[in-house]
């Protein structure tokens, strides 16, 4: 018993007592990957702001996401998150529906007064790992593994590209992607797939692959080990949530998805209404890499170097594969 | 006399949902009480507090059964004479990306443009469905393979032109990918005004107005089966191939021609979602439904009321996903729960079935009173 | 005296219901031919399932070699050395002979199945009881005599002392008939016990020992064949006069309704099995086609009503050529067909009656509207045939899988009369049924013929060929190979033509 | 429908030397592909050892589908089985090791059959619907699971197991395709067909898992087993006529219970060996594998050597487009060649129809093989699929299922 339903206080943190409404993407909760990430910001939301907070997941078929949504906002909570570029659309007609609710949409492009889309840079954190790639390859020779080709998982690709071919223009990179996109996340569950994709990388030559094909990851981690040849995780540090691998795992692209949850919900409790596109870049640690094992401390001081390139704007990271 | 007899034949033709609704609601029941949710059960039938929100409910799960109707009634048409088109998932997702794009591009005003986007989504179900159609009776490639594998082409060409060709250039940033939004003229409007007329309040979703074309699909296709020489060689060949092939149903050509009117129908079940809600075809425009069209099918036996009915359950089912999630029950419960309704309804159908054709036989030996057909089938 | 190798007490078997045996006894010495007729329905099969093990008696008892037994299973009585060769042949067409015959009992050489040791017991038998089994020829290539005589190894192999033939001759032709009951004698000879059940009264009378007439679910009397008559027996099970086929004044007219020219078919392997056949059939004639089955005529039928491709010849009909047109359109000019297998081709047998009656006449008068089908006219047509071909069934809802098999086959006859087919095609018309389904079906072809309607009649009753045709033509592995004058032919002369072993010229019109 | 039969005994042995003919035939083909279009990956040991990867899975599923259809049962819910075979070895993998995951899988997947067929057998119900049921089912099922036993494990969740700390084991041909490895050298030469067969020879036996060389090992046992046993005799009687065989003292029901749920077990190792292949199970990872397998086993017109040629087709398409998008543009030429192939064997039998369109569609392809030299990515992941297709529609079918394929079998009643 803190105060009655109208906005008495009473958070750690002071202010109102909010509600917060998530929506995961299909697979939810506990996918040990996007969805987790956003699931931990808000579980530091709830420690360090002392929100209140609900966790939805939509069904197999995502057929019912905007019900979801709707749900949400109907029974007071606010602010609501979809998590995944796949609510754009729904948060948009939703946002409608409920002005006074302010939301918010991970990875979207979605329109509205009170929607705030949550975008990282992952071309950015991808330059760096591609740069480190190209640092630490002997042969010259690196690869990238996508989940499902789409516009989000090609910003990965474009960035991973770049940045290896900033450290050498001759640099050979394979790429290949598990699946098209739409087919219900066939391409991110399929560690087999990757483990084949990867192994026919190795045995062409290259010594390095990174993936950003979430579940199915693992596959490349397993043929890595066995080829004794190296990989780059993605989202979070897989050196940490894999252990298993970390002596295969050179560095890992972070997006910082809870960074982004977590700061979304404190600026609404602070009675702020974020809207647009809130950009999570190199410049506020969105996005990054990670550096345990220690793999790449011999090359840390030149990604450095390209990452105050990019802060600066002296370095364009572009967001679509050039070819 | 008769009219006991009737009495005992609706008995039993009730008894099966009846019995099958008990078993599944048990099961259901121990289920949620295996979680310690046991209270959840309730949020089944609990549509909301207020009017409103009830209305809300009914319009969610309608929403939910009408693609499923569509796809179900796509299913059948082919079921009853035999042929089984898994393929319809495929014939659905070709048919609304191409729909959707042309609909946005072509400067036709709103009615004749919802015409059109309705036709060209048939007609392209209707060839993807040909396919399979005549390699089978060119070739003899069964439609099982055939259409399972061009599902899978399917997912990859829709990407290809929704990654190419077919997409919006001015879309936002972000990752999601959408066609051309259909111009304004040509979304279909819904029928809330219908429900306000019968003086329930306005629900906060719309309901979708492809219900009316759906109501006389599912009419239109009726009457197609029961009352037409195309409907009655049709269900002759399910029946029996060798009896119409004897009786002279050219079986290629029916086997083509209920191909096509299957991928025709497929075309359809993306509409109500692109016409009423979403408005372009994108990533995240709603997959798996051929799929559920198949468990709907022959939960309604590949009867249009029947399948009717089975969406509606499946609607109902599935509205209650939400409500069990603020209840703490995950939504995995509501599938299993859907895999356990279609399996003990299908059981009580089949035991109920058994029953009434051993009480026709023994009718019949009796030689006493009229036994209608509703056994069969 | 010895015990009875098979004696049934007080045995009452219900159906849902139906009571198909109430009170039945019988009771057959070891080494005899015991004979079981009776009316289509009488409960025969069912008698005899029972004994089989295939259902449990209500009430009764059965003794085997006086000590009475329970059995629950077929294994049961198979153990107990009975063995029973079904009405409807109960192989599996994708086998082998060798696999159909050893089901169930196989020889073992550890793990596998001892082929070598099957093999040769197959072959002991096959010669020991001249069986000519071929035991690596798939089923599904076999003739009717060839799949006989598989059931029947399939009984001997499992060592029966006792066979139940379940209307074992309803598909052989006269020479296969013969065989069969010499095979019977040998069995007899070596001390087996035979039980057969047929319709076909005169051959009842030749072979057999011991006669018992069932009624109506229950053993009427138990006679000796040499004191009975044909006619007498047939009065025991009906109480009615044994009907022959109709006596003939001919209505053969001069207008040519089919003319078949040089008609050559392959079948769907690409084997040809009409071969170069000719023939003509006039308006008021029965043409009837003889031959042991799997000769042709099948794929003849089927040819003449579009079925099967034409590879070469033409057929003519009422003065067109149809050689090319397909089955619809030649239904829709006035051909009229009985099928062989009734249910496959006949039916739908989970449909009601007046959606059967609306089978193949989709597009004629009365069913007919537009594009569209007139229930209401064919629910109305269905009760006309009902009544007028006494089809025994509860109304025109009633499904066709409910009727029993001469009801059924009565109901094809009215549907296909109905149209007023200019040609009838009917294959078989009478098979299976009943005697007074039989007369009722001659009655009614008798009648169409004398109106003016053109048949052409397949069957492997020669009687009901000899007795209904005006013309008759021996058809011999595809070929047309007699034309005979039913006038003057015996069902011997017949037969002997239909196997080809006649003296040329002799008998022939 | 009509078609004729093959087999009845042992093949004779004429029949196995052509088969060898038309392998190395194709093989020659290939490699004369390779030669052409310089695409070493057509015939690299690594693609066949990821087409071996691929068709495993596959193949179980469809010798799964393969008891329970000999026997008279359509098993459409393989995937769903699968999906439960995936589960249990996940369950048992992590904590007791690749053993427990072989045993818990299989018997995971049993179960899916056993519930088929209770629901087919014992009770009668259409055979797809319960299928469809079970496919419904065992994702919600599997799901709920995790979310109650996973969630809380170290690098478990709602979606996947623990990975597993012991890998299953892995044998390769010692001095041939291990050690100095003399197939991996003769590989590399490239000589026209030597190298090729090399490298397929190399791919099949370079570091196989022991589940590979049990899947390639149970397809020749369901032969033997369902073709030279009494029970294998038993088993397809109930699917060609369950009367007769009902009538000889066969236990029908319990034939059909028995073969259903071997049939489940084989779904659920195919879904072990695709959890041995990740490591642990990773929710969704069947990704439809089980109605590939039923495909397959059609394909192979219901014989466990047929399904084993077309899900090894399908695995060589599928682990060629994964592990080279240029290679596909090569599969164009390889289907010119087998086109003409065909046409001049037509023209041969006096098909000239068949000749025609053959020849015209083997034109069309070199036409498109010389123009094209990208394929876009998303037409290169359906390669196999189309693959597939392709060869059906070619292949003559003379399919012939068990003649009591799906039918609803009760003692007494007549078909
Ligand atoms: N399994 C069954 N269930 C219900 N009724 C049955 C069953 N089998 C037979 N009957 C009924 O039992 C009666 C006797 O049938 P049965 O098959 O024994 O006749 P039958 O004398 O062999 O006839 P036919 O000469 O036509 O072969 C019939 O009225 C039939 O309807
Ligand atoms: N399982 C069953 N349930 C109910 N009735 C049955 C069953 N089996 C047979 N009958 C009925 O038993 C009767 C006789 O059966 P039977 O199989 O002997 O047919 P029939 O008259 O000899 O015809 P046919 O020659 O076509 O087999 C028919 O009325 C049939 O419908
Ligand atoms: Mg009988
Ligand atoms: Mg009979």
């Amino acid at each position: 018993g803190c105060g009655s339903d109208e906005g008495a206080g009473g958070g750690a943190a002071g202010g109102e007592k909010i509600k917060v409404g998530l929506a995961f993407d299909v697979g939810g909760r506990g996918d040990k990957s996007f969805n987790d990430s956003a699931a931990a910001g808000i579980e530091k939301a709830k420690k360090e702001l002392g929100v209140e907070a609900i966790e939805l997941s939509p069904k197999e078929d995502g057929s019912d996401r905007q019900d979801l949504l709707r749900k949400l906002a109907e029974q007071g909570y606010n602010p609501v998150i979809g998590v995944g570029f796949l609510y754009t659309q729904d948060v948009e007609k939703v946002a409608q529906e409920y002005p006074e609710v302010t939301f918010a949409c991970v990875d979207c492009g979605a329109k509205g007064s009170n929607v705030a889309n949550l975008v990282f840079a992952e071309e950015q954190g991808s330059f760096l790992v591609g740069a480190a790639a190209a640092l630490k390859t002997k042969t010259n020779h690196i690869g990238f593994i996508g989940g499902e080709e789409g516009a989000l998982i090609r910003k990965f690709q474009a960035g991973y590209e770049q940045g290896a071919k900033a450290v050498k223009p001759d640099i050979k990179i394979d790429v290949k992607y598990l699946a098209p996109e739409g087919s219900s996340g066939a391409g991110f569950r399929s560690p087999d797939k990757a483990k084949l994709a990867a192994q026919a990388m190795y045995q062409s030559g290259a010594d390095i692959v990174y993936h950003a094909a979430g579940q199915s990851g693992g596959g490349l981690f397993q043929a890595a080990k066995e080829a004794g040849k190296l990989a780059i995780g993605v989202d979070a540090d897989q050196a940490l949530t894999d252990p298993q691998y970390a002596d295969v795992i050179l560095t890992s692209m972070l997006k910082r998805v809870d960074v982004a949850v977590f700061e979304f919900i404190k600026a609404v409790k602070e009675g702020k209404k974020p809207t647009g596109f809130q950009k999570y870049d190199l410049k506020v640690d969105g996005v990054g890499y990670s550096t345990t094992g220690g793999k790449i401390d011999d090359v840390e001081a030149k990604l450095d170097e390209y990452k105050q390139k990019i802060v600066s704007g002296q370095i364009q990271v572009a967001d679509q594969p050039t070819s | 006399m008769k009219s006991a007899l009737s009495l005992r034949r609706v008995g039993l033709a009730l008894l099966a949902p009846a019995v099958a609704v008990v078993i599944s609601f048990t099961l259901s029941a121990i289920v949620l009480a295996a979680i310690g949710k046991s209270h959840a059960l309730v949020a089944f039938f609990d549509l909301g507090d207020t009017p409103r929100q009830q209305v809300n409910s009914v319009v969610t799960a309608l929403n939910r059964a009408i693609p499923l109707f569509l796809a179900g009634i796509a299913v059948s048409v082919g079921f009853r004479m035999g042929l089984f088109n898994i393929g319809v998932e495929g014939q659905y997702r070709m048919a609304t990306v191409l729909a959707a794009a042309l609909g946005a591009v072509t400067p036709l005003p709103g009615p004749l443009n919802i015409l059109l986007i309705i036709v060209v989504a048939m007609l392209t179900g209707a060839a993807w469905a040909a396919v399979p159609a005549v390699l089978k009776v060119t070739r003899g490639v069964s439609e099982v393979i055939s259409t399972i594998m061009l599902n899978f082409v399917a997912v990859g060409l829709a990407a290809y032109l929704l990654q190419g060709p077919f997409k919006d250039p001015d879309l936002p940033p972000g990752g999601n990918v959408y066609t051309r939004t259909l111009p304004e003229d040509s979304w279909l409007p819904d029928l809330n005004g219908l429900l306000v007329a019968f003086g329930l309040p306005e629900p906060r979703i719309r309901l979708y107005g492809f219900l009316v074309i759906a109501v006389i699909v599912g009419a239109a296709v009726a009457f197609l089966l029961s009352r037409t020489r195309f409907g009655f060689d049709l269900r002759a060949t399910g029946l029996s191939p060798t009896a119409a092939l004897t009786a002279g149903v050219d079986a290629r050509a029916m086997t083509v021609r209920v191909m096509l009117l299957s991928g025709a129908l497929a075309g359809l079940i993306g509409l109500p979602e692109l016409l009423g809600k979403t408005h372009a075809y994108g990533t995240s425009f709603t997959a798996g439904l051929g799929f559920t069209g198949i468990a709907v099918a022959l939960l309604g036996r590949n009867t249009v009321t029947g399948i009717a009915l089975g969406a509606l359950l499946f609607g109902f089912l599935d509205r209650a996903s939400i409500p069990l999630q603020f209840q703490g029950v995950p939504p995995s419960v509501v599938t299993i729960m859907q895999g356990l309704i279609v399996l003990s309804v299908v059981i009580a159908n089949e035991v109920v079935r058994r029953l009434a054709l051993a009480r026709a036989e023994r009718v019949t030996a009796e030689g006493k009173t009229t036994v209608t057909a509703e056994v069969a089938a | 005296m010895a015990a009875p190798a098979v004696e049934l007490r007080g045995i009452t078997k219900r159906f849902p219901g139906v009571v198909a045996n109430h009170d039945v006894n019988l009771v057959v010495r070891r080494g005899e031919v015991h004979a079981v007729v009776g009316e289509n329905g009488a409960g025969k099969s069912t008698l005899m399932k029972t004994l089989y093990g295939m259902h449990r008696p209500d009430e009764g008892q059965i003794l085997i070699d006086g000590r009475e037994v329970r059995f629950r299973s077929p294994a049961d009585a198979i153990a107990a050395g009975i063995g029973m060769v079904h009405q409807h042949f109960m192989l599996a067409d994708n086998l082998t002979v060798l696999e159909n015959i050893v089901l169930g009992s196989e020889p073992r050489k550890g793990l596998r199945l001892d082929f070598a040791a099957a093999r040769r017991r197959i072959e002991e038998i096959s010669s020991c009881y001249g069986l000519r089994l071929r035991p690596d020829a798939l089923v599904e290539e076999l003739g009717v005599g060839d799949r006989q005589r598989v059931e029947i190894a399939k009984v001997l192999y499992r060592g029966a002392r006792t066979l139940i033939f379940d209307e074992p001759t309803a598909v052989l032709v006269p020479q296969e008939v013969d065989e069969l009951f010499a095979n019977l004698a040998g069995l007899k000879a070596e001390g087996l016990t035979v039980i057969f059940i047929s319709h076909k009264l005169d051959e009842v009378l030749r072979v057999a020992d011991a006669i018992t007439v069932i009624r109506r679910g229950t053993t009427v009397a138990t006679v000796d064949p040499a004191e009975v008559t044909a006619r007498q027996l047939a009065e025991l099970m009906v109480g009615s006069e044994l009907p022959t086929p109709p006596t003939r004044e001919s209505t053969v007219t001069e207008t040519v309704q089919l003319d078949v020219r040089g008609l050559t078919v392959r079948n769907r392997e690409g084997r040809v099995v009409v071969d170069d056949v000719t023939f003509q059939v006039r308006r008021g004639e029965v043409v009837g086609i003889a031959g042991v089955v799997g000769n042709g005529q099948a794929e003849l039928v089927e040819a003449l009503m579009g079925l099967l491709p034409a590879e070469s010849g033409s057929v003519v009909f009422g003065g067109e050529d149809i050689t090319s047109w397909p089955t619809r359109r030649r239904r829709e000019a006035g051909i009229g067909y009985i099928p062989e297998d009734r249910h496959r081709q006949g039916l739908l047998l989970t449909a009601a009656l007046w959606e059967n009656r609306v089978l193949g006449h989709q597009t004629l008068p009365p069913i007919r509207k537009g594009a569209l089908i007139d229930r209401t006219a064919a629910r109305a047509d269905t009760e006309r045939i009902m009544r007028e071909y006494d089809v025994r069934a509860p109304g025109p809802d009633a499904l066709a899988i409910a009727l029993s098999g001469g009801n059924q086959q009565k109901f094809i006859v009215g549907r296909e009369m109905s149209a007023a087919p200019r040609l009838l095609i009917a294959a078989h018309p009478t098979r299976g049924v009943d005697v007074g389904a039989q007369a009722a079906i001659w009655d009614q072809l008798r009648r169409a013929r004398a109106e003016g309607m053109a048949i052409i009649l397949v069957s492997a009753d020669l009687e009901e060929l000899i007795g209904l045709s005006d013309t008759l033509y021996v058809i011999l592995r595809g070929r047309l190979v007699a034309r005979l004058d039913p006038a003057t032919l015996t069902p011997e002369e017949l037969g002997a033509h239909m196997t080809g072993c006649q003296v040329p010229g002799e008998g022939t019109a | 429908m009509n078609a004729v039969s093959v087999t009845r005994t042992a093949p004779p042995r004429s029949r196995s030397g052509a088969w060898l003919l038309g392998a190395v035939g194709l093989l020659a083909v290939l490699s004369f592909v390779r030669v052409v279009s310089g695409q070493d990956q057509l015939t690299s040991s690594g693609t066949f050892g990821a087409a071996l990867v691929l068709a495993v899975p596959i193949a179980l599923a469809g010798l799964g589908g393969l008891f329970a259809e000999r026997a008279g049962v359509v098993n459409i819910g393989l995937e769903g089985m699968m999906i439960l075979g995936t589960w249990f070895a996940g369950w048992a993998g992590y904590q007791w090791g690749p053993w427990a995951a072989l045993v818990a899988g299989t018997a995971g997947g049993a179960l899916g059959g056993l519930l088929h067929a209770l629901a087919t057998v014992t009770f009668g119900v259409d055979h797809i619907v319960s299928g469809v049921a079970i496919n419904i089912l065992a994702p919600g099922l599997t799901r709920f699971l995790s979310e109650v036993l996973f969630t809380g494990e170290s690098g478990g969740g709602a979606t996947q197991s623990p990975t597993f700390s012991q890998q299953a084991p892995k044998v390769s041909l010692p001095v041939l395709s291990s050690g100095p490895d003399l197939l991996g050298g003769l590989e590399r030469t490239g000589i026209f067909l030597l190298a090729d067969l090399a490298g397929l020879l190399r791919g099949l036996t370079h570091e196989v898992g022991v589940l590979t060389v049990l899947a390639a090992l149970s397809l020749p046992l369901s032969w033997y087993l369902l073709w030279r046993t009494p029970f294998g005799l038993r088993l397809r009687s109930c699917g060609e006529n369950p009367h007769a065989a009902d009538s000889l003292g066969v236990p029908v029901h319990r034939m059909k219970y028995l073969a259903v749920v071997i049939s489940g077990a084989l779904a659920g190792l195919g879904g072990v060996f695709l959890v041995f292949v990740s490591n642990g199970y990773r929710e969704g990872q069947t990704t439809g594998r089980g109605f590939i397998g039923l495909a397959a086993m059609i394909f192979g017109n219901w014989r466990p050597g047929g399904l084993a040629l077309g899900s090894a087709l399908f695995g060589f398409a599928d682990g060629l487009q994964l592990r080279s998008s240029a290679a596909v543009v090569a599969l164009l030429l390889l289907a010119a060649v087998l086109l003409a192939g065909y046409a001049g064997y037509a023209f041969w039998r006096g098909g000239v129809l068949g000749g025609v369109v053959g020849l015209g569609a083997a034109v069309a392809f070199a036409v498109l093989w010389l123009v094209v030299d990208e394929i876009p990515e998303s037409f290169v992941f359906f390669t196999p699929h189309v693959v597939t297709l392709l060869v059906l529609s070619v292949a003559a079918q003379r399919l012939r299922m068990p003649a009591a394929d799906g039918k609803p079998y009760r003692r007494g009643e007549e078909a």
